[in-house]
């Protein structure tokens, strides 16, 4: 069976190392906070300038002045900070934080990552922080279905969309498996209701089957 | 230094390039906003994160045709159809502007550095133009300083000096925005006496504020 | 994370480079330094404002034929006569920095930047083979990052994460420092229970403090 | 008469502009504050973290924590604020500061500054924050002796002793009479117990006589 958002989620953070300054950028990503353990030390970094960010707020507990990098209501931990702008992106920039994760519309072979822009004639272009956490953090994760509603791999050997960092992936989690991007290829670390033979068949790049498998 | 907020934007004039501060509301200093909107400067350069949300504050500034230009890093945002709407009609110009550059750039700009090589869209279509060069086996790209003619940001505590302290993750482009404009305008909830800021958890001096509106 | 200076200290190998805090004695991290002199690693390249007072802390390190280049802004004090006398025996090298340029150099290591373009030392003998180009009608230098293997700090308070605050001129380099080692080393007066510090107040996050040193 | 040293500082003192940021260097400069009228508004920055510094610590006030650029201890003013070394020279570099007051060896016709090393082959390098404060400040004044002690002018055609900074003087105040440093050449603004024509006799350098005089 392949997994559902959640379950995705629960894998990401089962592979953050405890103690671990991790940042989940905005959108799916954000769900592996609920399923860090409590006890993990994991510390949660938003761009907007804080460290030991908490739960989103809910209720009394919201505050307009305490948001994530999504601009919704969040809640602060004890052993918190706050910085302004240009310290948080040099904390991102300086290559202090353990993990990134991020959405993408494509990731190549060798780590590009694809998640700003569709390159559509037509769209506003609009990059946020991605293009910084991608190249900043020491170890980005990826999480995205593996293949497009059309059928398509977003495993690729280029990415045809523009890139947001080149060679920065080092982890993609999807709904049927998860892949190390390392020096020799991609790994196919665990497979979820797929084969690793039909993988392969369906993705168009070479895949490196897991040792363990 | 403590004005009304008619008054501190008079620093404001046509052409002017303005620094807002801000993420998303969190530190959008709405009030300096609206009284620039009533002010009538106009063909404006506008750097902020983002592009205006709604109807009001950046959004009717540039609603009002005020602004030839924004310097941003997220204009398109579910409700950021004012800006849309100009850009689609080709009566905005767009820099679009990776978030940690736009910080660092801001920052250079208030602490004297001529341009910096940042690792930040290497290898990305916002690389284009730009000067590149291999540093220690890594690749960079050539960054300059973005200054303002007027910073308009929003603190939470100042005293009467301009001493100023911010209030969670509101404190986001302020502290650099101030840094990197020839006229700082703060608003903020709170103006204290002289003295009543612990010297240690001052975030922007008071050397880099020019004019404090309480509201 | 909370460990004696011994065991903190023991994460410096010979020929490292060890960026030490401190402006005079203020900030500088004396039991830090004594548990290095104890600890033996030697062929060291020692980044510091300073290179050393009298016949303790630094001085002693650099008595002890440790230290095989100092990169610092003043080495000529009154009560130098350690170094001056290594210097003048051609027993130890020197880089001089501008005071400024050794802050942004070390900030530039923290924050990921490549190098960057500094008005500082222009048309003086510190420009020798340093890369100039005008931008703007400037003139400016190419300054590159100094990296530190350790960094040994001293701040006031830390909580048991690692979060520090400062007290007074002594934060001086601690922050930066702290941002520019692979691995960072606080000697704090106190240590209190997470959550204890307000973290509007905190100046060094717990991200860049590997190792904390009650004294 | 020519100026006694707290004459000369009484004179700079006069000239800072009430409000104004300033940095006083280290030695001789330090002693400007002692003439500051306590409403003019003046702050003092000091290169190692703090606006706000005030008058030298005595007894009780002396603190290992708090001191000036000369690292003696010093004491704090209300609305005063410290930062570290980064943001101090930032400050500085940022062009922020608006005045600087420091010592020179040497001062050129077109506002050179030499004021960190006479060049001795064995002297030993040491140049602290002087290059940083001679390119940062709005305007740089310069405090020194007009003479050197073998009778030689120290405003010269060309600095013969390294450089700290160039074009960067704005006003050198000495002894026997003060100068500003302008885009149409060196103008005397004030003399002391010598005349104009002794001066350019005197100093090897075409003076511009003030228009006041």
């Amino acid at each position: 069976m392949s997994l559902s958002r959640e379950q995705m989620a629960e894998i990401v953070a089962r592979d953050i190392p405890d103690g671990a300054y991790v940042n989940l950028g905005i959108g799916q990503p954000t769900m592996v906070a609920d399923y860090l353990r409590p006890d993990s030390g994991v510390v949660l970094h938003t761009e907007n300038g804080m460290l030991g960010m908490g739960r989103p707020a809910i209720g009394d507990e919201i505050d307009p002045d305490l948001t994530n990098a999504g601009k919704q209501p969040v809640t602060e931990l004890p052993g918190a900070s706050y910085f302004h702008h240009a310290d948080s992106f040099a904390m991102m920039r300086g290559g202090h934080l353990d993990v990134c994760i991020m959405g993408a519309f494509q990731v190549s072979a060798r780590g590009d990552l694809a998640n700003w822009s569709t390159g559509a004639p037509d769209a506003i272009p609009a990059v946020g922080g991605a293009m910084d956490l991608a190249i900043g953090a020491k170890q980005v994760f990826v999480m995205m279905s593996l293949f497009a509603k059309d059928g398509k791999p977003k495993l690729v050997p280029e990415c045809t969309y523009p890139l947001t960092g080149r060679a920065c992936v080092s982890r993609v989690y999807t709904d049927v498996a998860t892949f190390a991007v390392e020096p020799d290829g991609v790994r196919v670390v665990e497979t979820f209701g797929i084969t690793v033979d039909e993988l392969i068949t369906r993705v168009g790049i070479p895949l490196v089957p897991s040792p363990f498998d | 230094m403590i004005v009304s907020a008619p008054e501190a934007v008079s620093a404001v004039e046509d052409g002017h390039t303005v620094l807002v501060g801000g993420f998303g509301m969190a530190g959008m200093p709405v009030e300096l906003i609206d009284a620039l909107i009533e002010h009538g400067a106009g063909d404006l350069t506008i750097v902020s994160n983002n592009a205006g949300n709604g109807d009001t504050g950046l959004a009717a500034l540039l609603a009002a045709g005020r602004v030839r230009k924004v310097v941003c890093s997220f204009p398109r945002q579910s409700d950021s159809w004012v800006f849309d709407g100009l850009y689609r009609a080709g009566q905005i110009e767009l820099e679009v502007v990776p978030q940690g550059n736009l910080a660092e750039r801001l920052r250079a700009a208030g602490a004297g550095i001529g341009a910096f090589f940042s690792p930040t869209g290497v290898g990305t279509p916002l690389a284009e133009g730009k000067e590149s060069r291999v540093i220690d086996g890594r690749e960079y790209l050539l960054e300059y300083p973005i200054r303002g003619d007027v910073a308009l940001i929003r603190a939470h505590v100042a005293d009467k000096m301009g001493n100023l302290v911010y209030r969670k993750t509101a404190r986001n482009f302020g502290p650099v925005m101030a840094t990197a404009a020839a006229v700082t305008i703060a608003q903020v909830s709170r103006i204290v006496e002289v003295g009543e800021l612990d010297p240690e958890v001052v975030v922007t001096p008071a050397i880099y504020v020019n004019r404090l509106v309480q509201v």
